[in-house]
This record gives structure tokens, C-alpha cells and sequence, in this order.
């Protein structure tokens, strides 16, 4: 029996990796692999997310491994923070899992079982980057991570354009990698010592933790997908079977904010506020430049991995804005900035899971990830709609959904920062706002694109007549995740007591009474402003129902069906409903400069007309692929040094010697 | 000017020699003449060990005489000389450096080498502490010439007589290294010869010629 | 909660729902009026509704359980947000439950479901609705939000009756950065209730609907839950404005019940006023293209931004 | 006694072998030889666990924590790779692109090569270590040149000359060594070259002599490493080679050269107590990094590819050496160890891959992962690995150096990074469609032997996450006795 939660997660963590192994002993039974070992792990997964509940609370525990370096044994430390990732990893895990053990039915390309191992060595990695204490635990645990991702975003290696993609994520994740390591360099600060507690200890010149800070950020936010750095993720999510492109948009780019907030707030101790001010700036960024690309995707996965781009840039701003204020020593506003960003990764990671899951089995009953060939879905999979639609909602951040808690917290903060003493700053944090409030707004109306034409509406294929609903396990993990929504949009209090442990363990300061009573969300840094969801749910409920009922007894309920009116068209098909990129195309019209727009229209003479629209990123254009042909220019040049003649090469040794020698006379 | 004995100026005077030979060789075209000045250069420094043998009476002096006059002032030429007359390379192919440029730039190298040689022939308590510097002028200059040339053979020339230097080297700085060492150099030299072998046959029933132009295939393609 | 402020609450929701269509039948009025055409009674909604009660339902074969439910969520919405909208008094107790930005919020689900809905038959038309609502409101939303921000900004919560409360509390004092956020409100809610320039509520024409075009597909009980919503929204939308800029008379747990009963007549006086202004603009300004509807709202948008940074420079 | 077994062993496998000629077995034998020469290696490691250093035969040979586990890597490594050639020769017989005699040639050059990089590693004597050096490349020469092709008889003739120069360089800078000390030792001679000798009385040695020797040995023996741009016979030679010889050249001969350098480097850095050395270290150490990762972008051979990153990986150890300090030495140290063991675990894979797709170039060596699953996941994680992948040792290395190099050297973090960058692009672009994608690779004569491949990996597995604490001690000893900064 464990006794402390730090026990409890190594258990659970080596459980996972056991489960993996487990799956190469049949490696192709689907029986085993599918029905057994995914509910086992999901369960794992439950247990974790309790244990770390409770670890919340509990004192931060460490532990010393024998493995590691000759000097630097892995160190593990389980602290309030980490506690609150592991909940997240635990209680997404559970409904992914469970969602994955029906939905590897066909091993994808892959036997289920090397799935089953890459799958929970990814999980278990995760864990680790959660757990560690070191530099060197961390590093190892964050490059797996990165690994065992890779391998199962090439599942389907088959593909060249998948096969690019995984190239791409993997070499930004290194990269990023790499940044975050030298970042650890600078913090040990000349004591050898690696472990997080010599860190804290050791006091870095402002210049140098300036420097630590930008390669964390570079590093997590590569990770995280930021922009400009974002290019990898458009890619590699939908690449991904869905329970990973899941696992990847829902859990591990949270490991990205929980590496920002341990360097940060942690590591470096006190942040000057104008980091902040960064952090802020780029979060905005990348919310904006993701929902409006969100806006105008035509394959239902790429618009989910942009979306989380949106919200991952969303998460940012409430987190540099925690910064700025607890730079000026305002806790009771950092407090509230933090928990909003914590809120917010909680929610996504939810309801992003969710809606990648509603993708994953629309993938499998139809065989579609493109929008322009689906539709009318809702009557043929009642099962993934409905959960889809709170995921959908949930996202659109629309009361009294989760999304809109956190939204709700993150606007009270920017709201009352007007007494930060930097002038400009509280003249910028209002735009800020109304930022949020656009990123929000146009993310509903993402949605409704994709929820509308998945879902709603005619099928615009003849095929979509046979899909079938989700199985058995397909559906509990939907609704596990739909009922994760519901409950984390109505139970806002409880939540919040929770985070704010969190808050008092990073910045010392947390919010003062929350809760006016156990329902009702009233922090006191947002004066007097109060929000109470369940009510909001309950009375809403009531005033539908006595509408319902009102009209049934006053009136009468017939109704009968006949084929849509629709102005009196004589015969509508489905080709006459908005197609994805018709959806889109008012905001390709209002957000034209920045998208890049090439556009094939048919001339009037053509047999057969053909229409084709591609929207591409001006970043990978004009920040890519430059850098691209800057290295192969170089190659180019370098090669010139190489001719194959002997002379040459005599010649080279020749004047080295002399140039050495030079050197030293 | 402080006298110098005899046997010392003779040294000198072969050490000068030396230096001359490989100007000579960096000049000279034509493949056979180039063994007969690396024969001579063998035998000079062959002389040059003996004297200093015979002044400072160290035995393995002796030894190391010998073992130049068996390997490089014998064998070597005659089996070079063999594989010319086998492989039938006489002349060198017009070198990558007209010969005036490189003498020019030889003369720029002597002047580095002594140069270079100074701090070594201040502390050097030898009889012959001036020749450090032809020493290391004969490596460079071989080294040049290796550059320079277009047949395989002249390269191996080349490469002998850097060879030289060194022993010249190793006994007017420290009259000699020890025996072990003296022996296992010789033997490598002999190996390496006797591989060189081994390669021209090859290389010429690929190539039918010693044209290192052959040799240029490997390369990064631009 | 005493009991004259659960009176009151109750007291604004019977009014919200019954006045509702009463105040379209006078905004319809008035427009007569001022196009010289002989007026419909002011009545004449309600009938519309009664009417359509009475009438079978017809569902499109292809309608799911979301387009039957869409109406009730709607309707409920709106009554709720009359709820919290202090148009009598600011003694709310439903306020602790949802601030302004849930209000914003509670809108935003209303017109998702009303989008979601519009999608659900598959029409040509529905999705084009559904389209052009979103269009509009992307950049409604946020303006209306920033809206509420200045008035919160200025009495220093996102409470609405907090809010009036504070701004009806102080004597007349100039606010320029109201002055800006008055304008994109008003902006917000011709847009946001299809009322010209952006939208034209007495036409079916293709080229030009968008509320109406999402409503195609409705009949009978469900279209009048529709239509009473939307006279709802309508109504919400006045209040709001009223309790953002003219909130004097509103009642506050100061005066008690006097302050209540004086501040029913003021609000019908309030109403009839906006009203006949509202008649007034949708007569003299010109539909505008469907294009040129975002457009508006983005001036929207940065008149209510601006508005902010206004305030936050001259601190009123 | 073990020393006479570890260095008789391959010298009388080279006499039988060569005797023998080609018989059926003689691979097996061959692969048995190399077995004693591990075994009495391992004795000797033992004995050294035990007793610590040792010096024997009138001191002309010792081992101490630098040689020690170099010894044993290279006793391991060559019979490792003396199993993986027997059914790769084989392989290559029943292709007709060896004849017997060549494969006697073969079997006897193997063991010498052998027997002189044990001697080069275990020799006391600067002098004998040259000699060593030499008869190295001396007994490669013919190996590189085993197929006779135009190809490879360029790619050896390159290398020879090259080598040959660069190592008479290396004579020089030893002459030059031993007058330096000489004086200070005095003794008859033979002393004077014993590097034990020379270590303790380093500081008294003439320093500008010492520098100018340095660079003599730097430039001789760094043409062996291949550090930028003396480097230029490394391709070639690897590429035209049999595999297992380029197995062994990228996984020892670099070592041992690199272990040359260092000997030397410890001297003049005594007597010189300036960080002249240490900066030429980093200087080239540096080129040859950022030279390579871009000569990586362009290759389209499979084996030149991993040739041109074994220049990178030595130019990171050159690095660390220059850096200097006991964190960065343990870290060159450990790389050192995990790079030649991942080396050649890669290269045994690559040889079998070219064998299946009947061609070196990687265009058209597609979806290995498909037909033999072995190689291909050999293949892709020894990639990764050597990309500085974790669990794997080489991360644990480059862990150490960049965190050092960002603490020491702030100024040369930005090129590592940048050059690392590039080579994880160009090596893993040109190794995942190698890996993955559809097959085009056929079934070989014979078995592959795969289970070297897996025990390399496993053991640079466990050194990612387990240096067993005498090799740790080891480490550190050394680092310690190479010093600097």
C-alpha cells in the first residue's frame, strides 16, 4: 500500500509501462490488447487522477532513484503543481483509454500491440516529466515523451505526407529540446549539481536568468506550439491515430505549461514583470493567429490541432499576466491570472480530448477527415453527436459549460488590472481583453462550422447512409470526458479550491475567500462580481421546461413531418448546403492579409470545372522555408571544400600545419 | 666567429646538401632522376649520421647509419627504380605549380622553418643544433612537392624524402631515438614501401597509368 | 433575500415576457408612423403568436431533436437574461448567479443554438443564415463585451445591477468614454436584432435575410417561441442600454417598495422613447450589403475599444 | 600474462590465419581469436578492478584509468564485429564480390589491425605508439582497398597518403617531445619516451619546444581522428570499405587516435600551464562539428552519411577535451565509449540494409521496417541514438557537454546548436524513409547476425541510465588526469 502520492504515482506510472510491455506478448490479438489492456490502463488512469487529488494537498514528497548518472541519480518530487498535471494526465487518460481499446480495432498500419507499448511508454513518460526533480530525469523523460510520440504519429508510415509530418514535429521537438537543456544549463549556475533543489538555491544575475528564461520559453513554447513556432502541430496532430492526436492536443502540450510555470515561478523564483509582458504578447498572438485559422480548415482534425493552438495561446496570456502582476507584487490579481490559466488547461484538456475522440470515431465510421464530405451525422451516430456537441459548446466557451469558467476568470483579471503603476501596460491589458473576447467569440463560430457540417445537416455523400455509431467502450469514454465538461463547468468552487493550493505552493499568494457559498463563485480580486453556474443551470432548466410544459397544456403537441420548405425549393440536395470552405469564406474575406490564398477558378469553357482553394501559412513561408534553403545554400558552398583531389587535401593538411604553427611561434 | 671542428662543418655542409636535393627534387620533372637525388639524399644523410657517430661515439649511431644506407640509400631506390622500369612512368606530367613559383615559395618556407627552428636550436646541446632548421625545411619542402605533383610516384618521392627530414631531424636534434623506436620506424618504412607496391600493380590494371587524375571520382557532388 | 427584492424579480420577468411583444408592436408603430403608412394595432404581435400556437406543428423530415428542442432553449435564454438585466430594480437575487459577461455569454448560446439549428434541416438557406448570423456576431460579442467593460471599468465590477446601481447612484456626471461605448452599443443591437441596416425583419429576401432565413424551417409553436424570443432579445437588448446610460430611476434597495413602483412607470416611459428612436434610425438609414455587415461591427468593435482606452486615459 | 595473451592473441591469429587461408571456418576462427583477446582483456580489467594500475615489462607497458576501458571497448567491439562479419563476408562471397584469397587477406589484416590498436592503446613508449599508429593504417590500407573496384583503390590510396603524411607529422612532433625531454630526464635514452616519466617531470619540459611538438602531434594524429579538414580521407574510406571495417574504423581507430592526442595534450598542457592546447582542442573541435553537419545534409551514400557523423561526434569529444574540467572530460570520456559502440552497432545494420537493397545508395534502400523488422528497428534507433536521442548514452553525454559549453563557453553554445541541429535534420530526414514507407529490399543468402547490434544498443541503453561505478570511477580518474581549465 502506497503511503505517500508520490508512491502512489511511480506505482501507476510503472503499471502503465508493464500494461505496454504486456501488449508484445500477443501483439496482434485484438482481444487482449483492445478489451483488456486499454480498460486496465484507463483504470490506472482513474487511480491516478484520485491519488494525485489527494496529493494536492498533501506535503511535497521526494524520492531518489538508483538509475541515472554516476553523480546525479534520478531525483523525483511530487509537489502540489505536479499533482494537479497528474490529475489532468489521470482523468483525460480515462476516457482516451477507454475510447482507445475500441477504437485500435485494426491495428493502424502497426500491430495493436506495439501501439499498446508506444502508446503507454507515451503516457508513462509523461508522467515522469510531471515527477522529476532533476534536469537530467526531466530531459530524459521530455525527449521519451517526444520519442514515443513520434513513433505513433508515424503509424501509418505508409503515408509520405504523415511521414513529413512526424520528421517535422520531431525535429522541432529536439530543437526545442535542446533550448530547454541549455536553459537548465544556465540555471545549475556553476554548482554541478542538476537536481531542482540546487537550482532554487542558486542565485542567477538578471542578465543570465533573462537568458534561462528566453530558452524556456523557446523550448516549452516549441512544445506547446506558440507561434511562430506552431508549425509542426497543424501536421503532426491529425497525423496521429485519434486517441493520440487526443493525448497530444489534451495532455502533452500541457507538460509545455507545466515546464514554463516550474522554470518560471519555481527555478527562477521571482519573475520581473516585463517577462510577462513576453509571455502575454505571444499568447495573444498565437490565440488570434490560431482561431482564425481554425476558422478556415477543411479537414476536421487540422481545424481541432489549430484550435489548440487558440486555446494553448489563451492559457499563455492568463499565465504572462500572472507575471506581470506578481512582478508588481499584486498577488491577489496573480493569484487570480494563474488559476484562470490552470482552469483553462484543465477545461481544454478535456474538452479538446473530447471533440479529437468525436473525430476519431467519425474517421472510423466514415472513413472522412475532410468536412466537404460529411454531414447529417447526428441521425446515424446519436452516441458521438451529443457528447460532441457539449465538447463543442464547452469550447465555444459558452456558459455554463467549463469553457466559460475559465474564460469568465482570466476577463475579471484583465478587467481589474487598472491600478498596474506601469502606465502603458494597463492601457495594453484592456486590448488584451478584448482580444479574449474576439479569440472566444470567433472560436464559437469555428464550431459551429464544425459541429454543423460533421453532424448536422444532409450527408453529402452517399456513404455516410451506413456509418455506424461508436461501440461500447467508444462511448463511455465520451461520455466520461462530456461528463468532465458538465462537471468542471458547474462545479467552478470546488475546482478552484483545489488550484488555489496550487497557486499558494508557486506564487505564495492565492485567491482570498472564493466562494461565498459552495455554489457560487464570488473571488474577491473581481469586486463584488459573482458567478454562480449551478443556479444559472438550474433555473435555465426550469424556465425550459415550464415553457415546455406551458405550451403542452395551453396548446396542443401535434406535429407531423413533411419535406423541408426552404423558400418552396422544389428539390434541395446536399450539394446546395454551405460546403466547408463556403463556411469559412467570410473570414478568409475579413482576415485576408493573413492568410496565404491560392485560388484555382474554372473558366467558363471548361468540361469539367473544377474549384480549388488552399489556405497556407504565411509563417512557413516566409520563416520556413527560407531558413530551409539558407542551409542547403551553405551545404552547397561547403561541398566545394571536398573535390576528391589529393593535392587538395595535401594542401589543407599543409597550410593547417602552418597556420598552427604560426600560431605558436 | 667562434671555430667550429671539422667534423662538425661537414655535417653542416651535408645538412646543406640536403636542403639543396630537395630543391632540386621540388624542380625535377623527370621520375628516374628523382630516385637517384633521393638516393642521394639518402647517402648524405647516411654520411651525415656517421659522422656524428663517429664524434660523438654513440653506438646505436652506428646502427642507425646502417639501417639508412641498407633502406634508403639501397633497397628503396632499387625497388623504386624497378617499378618505373615495370610500370614504365619516366616523366612527371606538367606540375600543378610552375616550377619558379614553387622555388619561390620553398625559399618563403626555409625562411619559416629557420625561423621556427630558433627557440629549438637555442636550447639544443647537440653538435648539430643548426640543422633543426633544415630539417624542418626538408619536411616542408617534401610536403610541397607531394602537392605539387600529378603521379603517383613523385608523390611517394615525395613522401621518402619527408622521411629523410625526419631522420635528419630526429638525429641532429637528439642524435637519434632510441633503438626500439629507430626499428620499428624502419620497419613501418619498409611496410609502407612494400604496400606501395602492392598499390602501384593495382592501381595500374585499373587505370592502366599512375595519373592521379584517375584518382578524383570521390567527391561530394556540388 | 427579502421579499421585495423576490418581488421585484419576479415582477421583471412577468413584464419582460408580456411586455416584449408589446414593444415590437410599438416599434412597428412608430415606423408606420414615420413612412406615413396607416399602423398595425400595437397588439398585433401578440396575435401573430396566438395564431401560430394554435397552428400544427410542421418538422422538416430531416430535423433532429436539436432542431425541436432549439426553440425552448432559446426562448428560456432570453427569459432568463431578462432575469438579470436590472430594468426595475438592481435588488436581483438571480444577479449573484450571472454577471454581465455570463449575460454576453447566455446571448452567445442563443444565437449558437439558433446557428446549430438553421444547420440541422440542410437547407440552402438555413446554412446561410447560420452563416451570416455567426459573421455578424463574431464581432458583435466581443463589442457588446467591451461595452459592458467601460460602465465595469467605471463602477469597478462586472455585476450588471451592480452597475447600475453605481452609475444611477452618482449625480449627472459627463462620461465621454460612455459617450463612444453608447454609439457601438447601439451599433450591437441593430445588428444583433436584424433590424436595418443589417438586417431587414419584414422581408424574405434572399439576398439580403439572415434572421429570418435561419427561422425558414419553423412552424407553428416552435416559430412562435421564436418570434416571442426574439421580441425578447429585442427587449433585453433596450434594458441593457438602459441600465448602461440612462439607468436614473431605476430602483434601489434604498427606496424600497416606493422606489419600485415609481420605477415601472419610468421604464415604460424609457421604452416608449427607445423605442420611437430605434423606429426613428431603422427609417432613415439604408440596408446595407451583407458584406458591408461586418464592417459596421468592427467600427462597432473599435468604437467600444476605443471607448476603454478613453476612459482608462481620463479616468472617466 | 595477460598482457601477453591480449597482445600475442592477435599477432598469432593473424600468423594462422594468413597460414590457414581460406577454409570454411576460418571466420569462425577469426571470431574465436577475437573471443581470447576479449577474454584476457577482461582479465586484465579485472585486474586492474583489483589492483589498480599496472606497469609491466620494464615499464613499456601499462594501463590506468584512461586505457583501461578503451582496452576493453576495443577487445568487445572487435568481436563484435568479427561475428557480424562472418555471414556478412559470406554474404558477400556468394555475391562474387570476394574471392578467398581476399578473404585470407581479410581474416589476417583484421587481427593485426587488432593487435596494433591494442598495442597503440597499452604501450608506455610515445615512440611505440607511433609505431603502433602506423602499422594501424598500414594494416587498413589493404583492407580498404579489399574489393579492388576503382572506388576503393582511391579511397585507400587517400587514405595512406593522408595518413602517411599526417603521421610522419606525428614522428616529428615526437622527436621533438623527446629532445624536449631528454634533457630533463637524461638516462639513457629509452626512458626518456615513457609517457609515465614524461607526466611526472611535464612541467620542467621546454615549453615553447613542447607547443611546437603539439602541434606537429595535433596535425599528425587529428589526420587519424578526423578532425576538419584533415578529414577528407574519412568518407572515402569508410564508404569504400567492407562494413566491417568501416564498423571498426569509426568505432576504434578514432578513439584510439583521439587517445593519442590526449597523451600528448597532457603533457604540453603541463609544461606550457597556458590553455594554448585546449583552445586548438575547441578550435577544431568546433570546425569539424559545424563542417560536418553540413557535409551530412548532402550525402547520398549511406555509409559516407554515418562517416561524416563520425567526424561530427569526435569534433564534439574534441570539444569537451578542449573545454577540459573534470565534468567535461567525464562527459568526452563517456562519449567516446557510447560512440563507438553506437557507431558500429549502426554500422552492422547499415551493411545488412545495403546488403538486402543491393546498393549503398539510400534512395534506393526504402521501408527496411516491413520485410526484417530487426534491422529496421536497429537501424531507426541506433539513428536516433547517435542523434542524441535519450535514454541512450550519447545524450547522457551531450547532456553533460552543453550544459558545460553554456556555463564555460557561452559563446560556443549557439554553433552547437545550430550544427546539431542540422545533423539530427540530415541524419534522421535520410534515415526515416530508409525505415518506413514501402519496401524495396529482398531476402539474403544468409542470416544477418543482428544480436551485436542489440547488445551495442542495450549496453548504450544502460550507460544513458547506468554507468556501473568502477567505469565511473574510471571516468573520473581520468578526467581528473587529463585536467585543463
Amino acid at each position: 500500500m502506497p503511503t505517500t502520492p508520490l508512491d502512489g504515482c511511480l506505482l501507476l506510472i510503472a503499471a502503465w509501462g508493464v500494461i505496454g510491455l504486456a501488449g508484445l506478448v500477443r501483439p496482434h490479438s485484438i482481444k487482449i490488447v483492445g478489451h483488456v489492456l486499454f480498460p486496465l490502463s484507463a483504470l490506472c488512469g482513474l487511480a491516478l487522477a484520485a491519488i494525485a487529488v489527494r496529493g494536492i494537498n498533501a506535503p511535497a514528497s521526494h524520492v531518489v532513484l538508483l538509475i541515472g548518472l554516476p553523480d546525479l541519480p534520478l531525483h523525483l518530487r511530487c509537489d502540489s503543481l505536479s499533482c494537479l498535471f497528474l490529475m489532468l494526465l489521470g482523468a483525460a487518460t480515462t476516457g482516451i483509454s477507454l475510447f482507445a481499446g475500441g477504437y485500435f480495432r485494426q491495428g493502424h498500419g502497426a500491430a495493436p500491440g506495439l501501439l499498446c507499448l508506444q502508446y503507454h511508454i507515451f503516457l508513462a513518460s509523461m508522467g515522469c516529466v510531471l515527477l522529476a526533480d532533476d534536469a537530467y530525469a526531466f530531459m530524459v523523460a521530455w525527449e521519451l515523451m517526444a520519442l514515443s510520440s513520434y513513433f505513433l504519429v508515424t503509424t501509418q508510415h505508409r503515408l509520405a505526407e504523415i511521414r513529413r509530418a512526424g520528421f517535422l514535429y520531431l525535429l522541432i521537438a529536439h530543437l526545442g529540446a535542446l533550448a530547454i537543456l541549455l536553459s537548465f544549463g544556465v540555471l545549475q549556475g556553476g554548482s554541478w549539481q542538476f537536481t531542482f533543489d540546487s537550482m532554487r538555491a542558486a542565485h542567477l544575475s538578471p542578465p543570465w536568468s533573462t537568458v534561462a528564461f528566453m530558452l524556456a520559453l523557446l523550448g516549452f513554447g516549441a512544445k506547446a506550439g506558440l507561434v511562430p513556432l506552431h508549425v509542426w502541430l497543424p501536421e503532426a496532430h491529425p497525423a496521429a491515430p485519434s486517441p493520440v492526436s487526443a493525448l497530444m492536443s489534451g495532455v502533452m502540450l500541457k507538460t509545455a505549461i507545466y515546464g514554463v510555470l516550474r522554470v518560471t515561478f519555481d527555478l527562477l523564483g521571482t519573475p520581473p514583470w516585463w517577462w510577462g509582458l513576453v509571455a502575454l504578447a505571444i499568447g495573444l498572438a498565437s490565440a488570434f493567429y490560431g482561431v482564425i485559422f481554425t476558422a478556415v480548415q477543411n479537414d476536421m482534425k487540422r481545424l481541432l490541432a489549430w484550435s489548440s493552438i487558440e486555446n494553448i495561446g489563451i492559457i499563455f496570456a492568463g499565465l504572462g499576466l500572472a507575471i506581470i502582476f506578481h512582478g508588481f507584487g499584486m498577488s491577489a490579481l496573480a493569484a487570480l491570472a494563474l488559476i484562470a490559466s490552470l482552469y483553462h488547461c484543465l477545461n481544454h484538456a478535456c474538452m479538446k480530448s473530447l471533440l479529437f475522440l468525436g473525430t476519431g470515431a467519425v474517421l472510423h465510421a466514415t472513413g472522412e477527415r475532410n468536412l466537404g464530405k460529411l454531414g447529417g451525422l447526428i441521425h446515424r451516430m446519436p452516441w458521438v453527436a451529443w457528447p460532441t456537441l457539449i465538447g463543442a459548446l464547452a469550447i465555444a466557451g459558452l456558459p455554463p459549460l467549463n469553457g466559460f469558467v475559465s474564460e469568465w476568470l482570466l476577463l475579471q483579471a484583465f478587467l481589474f488590472a487598472g491600478d498596474v503603476p506601469r502606465a502603458f501596460v494597463d492601457m495594453l491589458l484592456p486590448v488584451g481583453a478584448a482580444i479574449v473576447a474576439l479569440c472566444t467569440a470567433l472560436a464559437g463560430y469555428a464550431m459551429v462550422k464544425f459541429y454543423g457540417i460533421i453532424f448536422l445537416g444532409q450527408p453529402r455523400e452517399p456513404g455516410l447512409a451506413q456509418a455506424q455509431d461508436a461501440g461500447l467502450l467508444e462511448r463511455l469514454g465520451l461520455v466520461w470526458l462530456a461528463a468532465g465538461c458538465v462537471a468542471l463547468g458547474v462545479l467552478p468552487v470546488q475546482v478552484i479550491s483545489l488550484l488555489n493550493t496550487v497557486s499558494r505552493g508557486l506564487l505564495g499568494a492565492s485567491l482570498a475567500d472564493p466562494a461565498a457559498h459552495w455554489w457560487l463563485l464570488a473571488p474577491a480580486a473581481a469586486r463584488g462580481a459573482s458567478y454562480g453556474p449551478l443556479v444559472f443551470l438550474v433555473i435555465a432548466a426550469l424556465v425550459i421546461v415550464l415553457t415546455l410544459l406551458g405550451v403542452r397544456m395551453f396548446y396542443h403537441r401535434r406535429a407531423r413531418r413533411a419535406p423541408a420548405w426552404d423558400c418552396g425549393f422544389v428539390r434541395i440536395d446536399a450539394r446546395m448546403q454551405d460546403s466547408a470552405e463556403g463556411f469559412g469564406q467570410p473570414i478568409r474575406h475579413i482576415f485576408q492579409p493573413f492568410f496565404l490564398i491560392e485560388r484555382e477558378l474554372p473558366s467558363a469553357f471548361d468540361h469539367l470545372p473544377r474549384y480549388r482553394m488552399a489556405v497556407t501559412d504565411r509563417i512557413w513561408r516566409y520563416g520556413y522555408e527560407p531558413v530551409g534553403q539558407l542551409v542547403r545554400r551553405v551545404a552547397e558552398l561547403v561541398t566545394v571544400l571536398q573535390q576528391g583531389r589529393i593535392s587538395t587535401y595535401l594542401l589543407y593538411s599543409f597550410v593547417t600545419l602552418l597556420v598552427l604553427l604560426a600560431l605558436v611561434l | 666567429m667562434v671555430h667550429i671542428p671539422l667534423l662538425l662543418q661537414l655535417v653542416n655542409a651535408c645538412a646543406a646538401g640536403l636542403l639543396l636535393l630537395s630543391f632540386a627534387m621540388l624542380s625535377q620533372r623527370r621520375v628516374v632522376t628523382l630516385v637517384y637525388l633521393l638516393a642521394t639524399q639518402g647517402a648524405l644523410l647516411c654520411l651525415a649520421t656517421f659522422l656524428l657517430a663517429w664524434r660523438t661515439n654513440q653506438h646505436h649511431l652506428y646502427i642507425s647509419a646502417a639501417l639508412t644506407l641498407s633502406l634508403k640509400v639501397l633497397f628503396l631506390p632499387w625497388l623504386l627504380h624497378r617499378l618505373i622500369r615495370r610500370l614504365g612512368v619516366y616523366w612527371d606530367t606538367e606540375p600543378l605549380l610552375n616550377s619558379s613559383v614553387t622555388m619561390l615559395l620553398g625559399l618563403l618556407i626555409v625562411v619559416f622553418a629557420f625561423g621556427l627552428a630558433q627557440p629549438i636550436a637555442a636550447l639544443s646541446s647537440t653538435a648539430a643544433r643548426s640543422t633543426i632548421g633544415i630539417a624542418i625545411a626538408v619536411i616542408l619542402l617534401a610536403f610541397m612537392m607531394m602537392i605539387t605533383r600529378r603521379k603517383a610516384m613523385s608523390q611517394v618521392i615525395g613522401f621518402l624524402s619527408m622521411e629523410n627530414g625526419l631522420f635528419f631531424g630526429a638525429m641532429s636534434a637528439t642524435y637519434g631515438m632510441p633503438l626500439v623506436v629507430e626499428l620499428g620506424v624502419a620497419l613501418d618504412v619498409l611496410v609502407a614501401m612494400l604496400v606501395l607496391g602492392v598499390f602501384f600493380f593495382q592501381i595500374r590494371e585499373q587505370f592502366d597509368s599512375l595519373d592521379l587524375h584517375h584518382l578524383e571520382s570521390l567527391k561530394e557532388k556540388p | 433575500m427579502s421579499p421585495l427584492s423576490l418581488s421585484t424579480q419576479g415582477l421583471e420577468i412577468i413584464a419582460a415576457i408580456l411586455a416584449a411583444p408589446l414593444f415590437v408592436g410599438w416599434v412597428n408603430q412608430c415606423r408606420a408612423w414615420l413612412q406615413n403608412r396607416s399602423a398595425p394595432s400595437v397588439l398585433q404581435p401578440y396575435r401573430g403568436i396566438r395564431k401560430l400556437f394554435h397552428k400544427d406543428a410542421v418538422l422538416a423530415e430531416r430535423a433532429s431533436a436539436l432542431f425541436r428542442i432549439t426553440p425552448y432553449m432559446v426562448f428560456g435564454a432570453m427569459v432568463l437574461a431578462a432575469a438579470i438585466i436590472p430594468s426595475m430594480g438592481t435588488r436581483l437575487p438571480l444577479t449573484i448567479a450571472a454577471d454581465s459577461i455570463a449575460l454576453v455569454g447566455l446571448l452567445a448560446t442563443a444565437r449558437m443554438f439558433m446557428s446549430l439549428a438553421a444547420m440541422d434541416v440542410g437547407t440552402a438557406f438555413g446554412t446561410l443564415g447560420a452563416r451570416r448570423e455567426m459573421m455578424v456576431g463574431f464581432l458583435a460579442e466581443p463589442a457588446l463585451l467591451m461595452v459592458i467593460f467601460v460602465a465595469a471599468l467605471i463602477s469597478q465590477t462586472t455585476s450588471l445591477a451592480a452597475i447600475a446601481e453605481h452609475l444611477s447612484g452618482q449625480t449627472l456626471a459627463l462620461y465621454p468614454s460612455l459617450a463612444f461605448t453608447a454609439v457601438a452599443f447601439t451599433l450591437v443591437l441593430l445588428a444583433e436584432n436584424a433590424r436595418i441596416p443589417v438586417d431587414n425583419p419584414a422581408t424574405h429576401l434572399e439576398l439580403t435575410m439572415i434572421h429570418e432565413a435561419m427561422l425558414l424551417e419553423y412552424s407553428a409553436r416552435h416559430l412562435a417561441l421564436m418570434e416571442w424570443a426574439a421580441a425578447l432579445k429585442l427587449f433585453n437588448y433596450v434594458c441593457i442600454g438602459i441600465a448602461l446610460f440612462v439607468p436614473w430611476g431605476v430602483a434601489t434597495e434604498s427606496q424600497g417598495p416606493v422606489g419600485l413602483l415609481i420605477s415601472v412607470p419610468v421604464l415604460g416611459l424609457k421604452l416608449l422613447g427607445a423605442g420611437a428612436g430605434l423606429a426613428l434610425i431603422e427609417t432613415v438609414s439604408a440596408k446595407l450589403r451583407v458584406f458591408r455587415a461586418p464592417e459596421l461591427m468592427a467600427t462597432a468593435f473599435l468604437f467600444a475599444v476605443l471607448g476603454l482606452l478613453v476612459h482608462l486615459l481620463l479616468g472617466a | 600474462m595477460e598482457f601477453l595473451l591480449l597482445l600475442g592473441t592477435p599477432v598469432a591469429g593473424a600468423l594462422v590465419l594468413g597460414w590457414l587461408g581460406a577454409r570454411r571456418f576460418a571466420p569462425e576462427l577469426n571470431a574465436l581469436f577475437s573471443l581470447v583477446t576479449f577474454a584476457a582483456a577482461c582479465a586484465l580489467t579485472a585486474r586492474v578492478v583489483a589492483h589498480g594500475k599496472v606497469l609491466v615489462a620494464h615499464e613499456q607497458f601499462f594501463i590506468d584509468p584512461f586505457n583501461v576501458f578503451l582496452v576493453t571497448l576495443t577487445a568487445f567491439v572487435g568481436l563484435t564485429t568479427a561475428l557480424f562479419s562472418r555471414p556478412y563476408m559470406r554474404v558477400e562471397m556468394t555475391h562474387g564480390r570476394l574471392s578467398p584469397g581476399r578473404l585470407r587477406l581479410y581474416h589476417a589484416m583484421y587481427q593485426l589491425f587488432t593487435f596494433t590498436m591494442l598495442l597503440a592503446l597499452t604501450t608506455n613508449n610515445i615512440g611505440l605508439l607511433w609505431v603502433a599508429m602506423e602499422g594501424a593504417t598500414l594494416s587498413t590500407v589493404l583492407l580498404v582497398t579489399l574489393y579492388r573496384t576503382p572506388a576503393s583503390l582511391e579511397a585507400g590510396w587517400k587514405y595512406f597518403i593522408l595518413c602517411g603524411v599526417g603521421i610522419a607529422q606525428a614522428l616529428f612532433g615526437t622527436i621533438l617531445i623527446y629532445f624536449a625531454a631528454e634533457k630533463v630526464v637524461g638516462g639513457e635514452g629509452v626512458t626518456a619516451l615513457l609517457w609515465t616519466h614524461l607526466d611526472a617531470v611535464k612541467t620542467l619540459l621546454e615549453p615553447r619546444v613542447m607547443s611546437i611538438a603539439f602541434v606537429f602531434l595535433l596535425v599528425g594524429y587529428g589526420t587519424k581522428v578526423g578532425l576538419a579538414p584533415l578529414h577528407n580521407w574519412l568518407p572515402d574510406a569508410h564508404a569504400e570499405g567492407p562494413t566491417p571495417i568501416s564498423a571498426v574504423l569509426s568505432g576504434l581507430l578514432l578513439n584510439v587516435a583521439l587517445y593519442a592526442v590526449m597523451r600528448c595534450k597532457v603533457l604540453v598542457e603541463g609544461s606550457l600551464g597556458t590553455q594554448l592546447p585546449s583552445n586548438m582542442l575547441m578550435g577544431f573541435g568546433l570546425v569539424s562539428v559545424v563542417l560536418a553537419s553540413f557535409f551530412l545534409w548532402r550525402q547520398r551514400d549511406i555509409k559516407r552519411l554515418f562517416a561524416y557523423s563520425s567526424v561530427e561526434h569526435m569534433g564534439i569529444i574534441t570539444f569537451a577535451f578542449g573545454m577540459g574540467g573534470p565534468v567535461a572530460n567525464f562527459a568526452a570520456l563517456l562519449h567516446m565509449t557510447v560512440h563507438s559502440l553506437t557507431k558500429s552497432a549502426i554500422f552492422f545494420t547499415v551493411g545488412h540494409a545495403a546488403q538486402k537493397a543491393g546498393s549503398q545508395l539510400m534512395d534506393q534502400i526504402r521501408g527496411l521496417i516491413t520485410l526484417s523488422p530487426t534491422i529496421g528497428w536497429g537501424l531507426m534507433l541506433g539513428s536516433l541514438a547517435i542523434i542524441g536521442m535519450p535514454p541512450f548514452g550519447v545524450f547522457a553525454a551531450e547532456f553533460l557537454i552543453l550544459t558545460t559549453a553554456m556555463k564555460q563557453q557561452p559563446w560556443a553554445t549557439p554553433i552547437l546548436l545550430l550544427a546539431l541541429g542540422v545533423a539530427f535534420a540530415a541524419v534522421f530526414g535520410r534515415v526515416q524513409p530508409m525505415v518506413f514507407g514501402e519496401t524495396t529490399a529482398k531476402r539474403l543468402p544468409h542470416p544477418p547476425a543482428l544480436l551485436p547490434v542489440f547488445v551495442h544498443l542495450a549496453i548504450v541503453l544502460m550507460l544513458g541510465l547506468y554507468v556501473p561505478p568502477y567505469l565511473a570511477d574510471w571516468y573520473r580518474q581520468a578526467a581528473i588526469m587529463i585536467g585543463g581549465h
